[in-house]
């Protein structure tokens, strides 16, 4: 049986008009999973919980096999975090920081931090304050970094970082894959980020798992769809996964290209969806008129 | 300017509401028990927290950003907070006065003589306390920021609250013989300032001083708002 | 573990802490010139020990400033550990205060108080009653509602004094409320009296560490629960 | 074609950063998309031209006024929308708007509560319950409700999901089409910036290196790809150089001229997208940064 780095199963959580229904995804060792989803899905919310922040309904969490409320200590001392809401002591600079955190973490290694922190030029005696948005970023990837974690976990680590950046971190990420069998689980929403390097997408739609796939399955058995609306009515709804109405016709999301491709007729169009395509398509409302 | 203001009531509504449900216990308690002098420094106090959380709230949100922004000269900014700081003030006096009257009514006057609130010293007092809190303070808070403003502005406060005290021991202590530090600050810290004003009131009569003391309290202000601005100008966000 | 919590909160407040101590110190000194001769013992230690009180809290509610708490919470340790070691930083920090507080007291050129009173057992017994009590009252607000906790247990307590005030001077002396606070104010006065003998002080002990224990099951039981 | 927006010789120095001679301008009707790499200047540029901060030299000319002489009067017809939007959050989205109204003379209250309608803005909800993609949108209906002819957004997209990424592209485009208005934006996205800017301004380490339209980026800049020993030859048109062990790969502001230079040779010339650009730009500014030369190996050595 494969062994799973994060296995989430059945979590369910509900607050003030939002409510998380059900959320089972599970993560291989050794693999990158992308979690997209439109603003306000959830996506922070089953990070908090994966990382036991915040009481959950029901649902049950095991990060290397272990639950993560009987074994919390054991599993996050072997978890690296990075948030996207703000969470640093931001009148207290950056070595303060490293001198506070690093005692927590018994793999904690000094010589790895201080390269990381050189490397990403950051001031080690600025206050958090001061840094701009993406060097806060910078600095709290540093720290998830330093403490050879067995899982990151990173919620919209790229927001507000530059494309060089960004291409340069996710070579980082998959370089720490190949040779170490550690995994990561990021949410993002530049999906373009996702398409270079993620194994797994597992797309959360207001409070519910749309789907948790490997990248290639999913890029390789989904197709839109393009035409006019006979033609689209020929595909059968289990296949439909989205519909969008514009004024040039009706694209639909099928999840099944090859049968979509025998079964539509001439005036048809069927190519490749973008990651960016199929979350545009599974999150607008069925029929919004442009 | 005006909009500025406005927007500092809007914004400070909710913690005039929140503080001036602290500040009533204790006029009933203060009236109750006939203490003017703490009774004065409550009153000041919640001028000085109503202005405090309005630009915590400013920091909090970063809100500076937010104004200079806005199609609003720095200079106006600079104005619109010195009147919303004197606007706290007048609550202030308002319900130290309104305060006093309804003890006076439930409770029945205990302390000797007149009110503090009552005399003309104490009125005149008061405003002019008010007024060189804010002289002290705009300067600090638009060169350094709530934070290290707050702070100059308190290292300022005390030798100049000190020196105060002093100097209405030696005067008053004088006047009134085996005056002891303890005994000279039971009247009222602002004893040398009530002193003052009281012989400006003799000689000048009460329109005499009134407009002595207005005429003083537009000068300070007025240079302290021009030190406000130049500072202010040259804040970056 | 404990001590790398009460490190962080420590270092990470520094500035706050230094800011703090100089006011609170500086307050203290004024009370005394304010309060002049008829301000006795007991009554400076106590009134000292609700400010002292007041400067871990300050340490602690910096960080839902910040909501910095998610950052605590996420490291390798359970909250029943960062509650544990908040109670040690507030009871340790608090009883330095009173230190600094007797101290100043003891020193102030002003200061009316007895020598021997001040110094005596009894005086630092209850500086260290009023701290715990203090800290086993305060804490499970501050870690269900945060600051706001804070204020809102302030104002409450605050109206609760007010209204006994008013009602014992309208309703006169004889009635429920007067004899309330009569017997509230004996209490403390009669608590004073007995920390001289040590068997008294034995069982007013155990009763405090009871009262700790306490306060932190229940701090720790609504911590679990806060949404970081 | 008047220039809504000109900046002339921009010089602004902080500790440790420097902006050194910006000068690019905006045609009205036109959306300019601003891009470089994190700590390249770019909300420097903004808060500059906010009037937030006073530039240490250079003159920027917005709306035909100069704003350092009448900033409020400029502001008055710019709707800015910053990158972490900062409102009071202890008020309602309503309590919010009624205190921006009075400072626009040309507020317009429908046009605000129809945004907010389009946009799912509940009136009534305080601002501190919102999150980060709506207070995005907050700040968006707020510039666009008081007639204003300049957008300026910090970073308007990062953190929003691409359904209203293409939603608020749309609008941008929208927004230029009666051709009297335009929108300077900057973006860490790139993919934002191919499908709706027609100017590309890029800045890198408090410098320009072009502001161009989104045309001639993609017609006349290309990556350059061949051995060491023809590095010298087109050193002429290269803008940055990056070489490993054998080969370098250098960015050219003219790839006609690199084509008919190299023809026949082995040296692969071909388009690049703004991505590419940027990545090899920044790499080969992190070589020339550390003092090694132009064309030296980058700091980690690792060829790309």
């Amino acid at each position: 049986m494969t062994d799973y780095a994060l296995e989430v199963t059945g979590l369910c959580k509900s607050y003030r008009g939002f409510a998380l229904r059900d959320v089972s995804f599970r993560l291989p060792r050794g693999y990158i999973m992308g979690l997209i989803g439109p603003n306000g899905a959830g996506k922070t919310t089953v990070i908090k919980l994966i990382m036991n922040l915040v009481r959950r309904h029901s649902g049950e969490v095991k990060v290397f096999g272990l639950d993560n409320r009987a074994a919390g200590r054991e599993i996050r001392s072997r978890i690296g975090f990075v948030y996207d809401f703000p969470c640093f002591h931001e009148d207290a600079s950056l070595d303060d920081h490293r001198r506070v955190i690093a005692p927590f973490y018994p793999r904690w290694s000094e010589e790895a931090f201080e390269r990381l922190l050189r490397e990403f030029e950051l001031p080690r005696d600025k206050k958090f304050k001061a840094l701009s948005h993406g060097m806060q970023t910078k600095f709290a990837l540093v720290l998830a970094l330093s403490h050879d974690a067995d899982l990151l976990v990173l919620d919209e680590p790229t927001a507000g970082l530059d494309p060089v950046f960004r291409r340069e971190l996710l070579q980082r990420l998959s370089a720490l894959l190949q040779d170490e069998g550690k995994s990561v689980l990021f949410s993002t929403h530049i999906t373009t980020d996702l398409e270079r390097v993620a194994d797994f997408v597992t797309f959360i739609r207001n409070g519910e798992i749309a789907f948790s796939l490997p990248k290639d399955h999913l890029l390789e058995t989904w197709g839109i769809v393009r035409g006019d609306e006979r033609a689209v009515a020929a595909l059968d709804g289990e296949t439909r996964k989205g519909l969008r109405r514009s004024p040039y016709g009706v694209e639909v999301l099928t999840s099944n290209v090859d049968e979509a491709r025998r079964r539509s007729g001439p005036g048809v169009v069927v190519d490749r969806p973008s990651l960016e395509d199929i979350m545009v398509l599974m999150t607008g409302e069925g029929n919004r008129a442009r | 300017m005006i909009g500025l203001l406005l927007k500092d009531l809007k914004v400070g509504a909710l913690f005039l509401c929140l503080i001036g449900l602290i500040y009533l216990p204790i006029v009933v308690q203060f009236v109750a028990f006939g203490h003017d002098a703490p009774l004065f420094l409550a009153s000041i106090a919640l001028a000085a927290s109503l202005v405090a959380s309005v630009l915590a709230v400013e920091w909090r949100v970063d809100a500076d950003r937010l104004l200079c922004s806005l199609p609003v000269s720095r200079t106006s900014i600079v104005r619109g907070r010195c009147l919303a700081i004197l606007a706290a003030g007048a609550i202030s006096l308002v319900l130290w006065v309104c305060g006093g009257l309804v003890g006076d009514v439930l409770v029945g006057h205990v302390g000797r003589g007149t009110p503090l609130w009552a005399t003309f010293e104490g009125l005149v007092g008061f405003c002019l306390t008010i007024v060189g809190l804010a002289t002290l303070f705009m300067p600090c808070y638009f060169r350094f920021g709530i934070g290290k403003g707050s702070a100059i502005f308190a290292l300022l406060l005390i030798p100049l609250a000190s020196a105060e005290a002093w100097g209405s021991v030696l005067v008053l202590g004088g006047a009134s013989g085996s005056a002891s530090p303890g005994a000279a600050a039971a009247t009222v810290p602002g004893g040398l300032v009530r002193y003052v004003i009281s012989q400006a009131q003799q000689e000048l009569g009460a329109v005499g001083a009134l407009a002595l003391f207005t005429l003083a309290g537009a000068v300070l202000l007025w240079a302290s708002v021009a030190l406000s601005i130049r500072f202010y100008e040259n804040r970056e966000f | 573990m404990l001590g790398n919590l009460i490190r962080l909160d420590l270092l990470l407040g520094r500035r706050v802490l230094a800011l703090n101590g100089f006011l609170f110190t500086f307050w203290f000194a004024f009370f005394l010139w304010m309060g002049g001769p008829d301000v006795s013992v007991g009554g400076y230690i106590v009134l000292t020990s609700v400010m002292s009180v007041f400067l871990p809290v300050t340490v602690i509610v910096r960080e839902g400033k910040f909501n910095a708490a998610a950052l605590t919470c996420s490291l390798p340790v359970s909250r029943r550990e960062i509650v544990r070691a908040r109670y040690g930083l507030s009871i340790g920090l608090g009883s330095c205060l009173m230190v600094v507080a007797i101290t100043v007291g003891l020193l102030c050129p002003w200061s009316h108080l007895a020598v021997a009173k001040l110094v005596a057992p009894k005086a630092l017994l209850l500086a260290l009653s009023m701290i715990v009590l203090e800290v086993a009252l305060l804490l499970p607000f501050l870690f269900r509602f945060g600051w706001i906790g804070i204020i809102v247990l302030l104002i409450v307590l605050q109206l609760l004094g007010i209204v006994a005030l008013t009602l014992t001077r309208l309703l006169g002396h004889g009635t429920a409320f007067g004899l309330g606070i009569k017997a509230l104010a004996n209490a403390l006065r009669s608590l004073y009296a007995n920390l001289g003998d040590p068997i008294f002080v034995a069982v007013w002990a155990a009763v405090l560490v009871l009262v700790t224990f306490a306060s932190c099951a229940l701090s720790t039981w609504l911590y679990g629960r806060r949404r970081v | 074609m008047d220039q809504i927006l000109e900046v002339r010789g921009l010089d602004k120095s902080y500790a440790g950063f420097a902006l050194r001679g910006v000068s690019f301008s905006l045609p009205r009707g036109y959306i300019m998309g601003l891009i470089g790499p994190n700590g390249a200047g770019k909300t420097t540029i903004i808060r500059l031209l906010l009037g937030l901060a006073r530039p240490d030299g250079g003159e920027i000319r917005a709306l035909g006024l100069d704003i350092s002489t009448n900033g409020a009067i400029v502001r008055s017809r710019i709707g800015f929308v910053h990158e972490a939007p900062s409102f009071y959050l202890h008020l309602t989205v309503a309590g919010l708007a009624s205190i921006v109204a009075r400072f626009y003379p040309h507020w317009d209250a429908t046009v605000f509560r129809r945004l907010a309608s389009e946009f799912q803005l509940p009136l009534g909800k305080r601002v501190y319950a919102l999150s980060r993609g709506m207070r995005t949108k907050l700040a968006l209906a707020l510039a666009l409700s008081h007639d204003a002819e300049l957008l300026v957004l910090d970073e308007p997209t990062s953190g929003l999901d691409p359904v209203f990424r293409r939603e608020l592209l749309e609008r941008l485009a929208a927004y230029i089409q009666d051709g009297n208005r335009s929108v300077l934006f900057s973006t860490q996205i790139t993919s934002d910036l191919e499908r709706v800017a027609d100017y590309i301004t890029f800045i890198q380490g408090g410098q320009l290196v072009f502001s161009t339209t989104r045309d001639e980026v993609k017609d006349r800049w290309g990556l350059v790809k061949g051995g060491l020993e023809l590095l010298d030859e087109g050193r002429r048109f290269f803008r940055g150089i990056e070489t490993s062990a054998f080969s370098f790969t250098a960015v050219t502001d003219d790839v006609e001229a690199a084509r008919r230079r190299f023809a026949g040779r082995e040296v692969v010339v071909e388009r690049a997208s703004l991505e590419d650009l940027m990545f090899y730009l920044s790499r080969a500014r992190a070589g020339a940064a550390t003092g090694e030369g132009e064309g030296s190996p980058p700091g980690r050595g690792r060829d790309s």
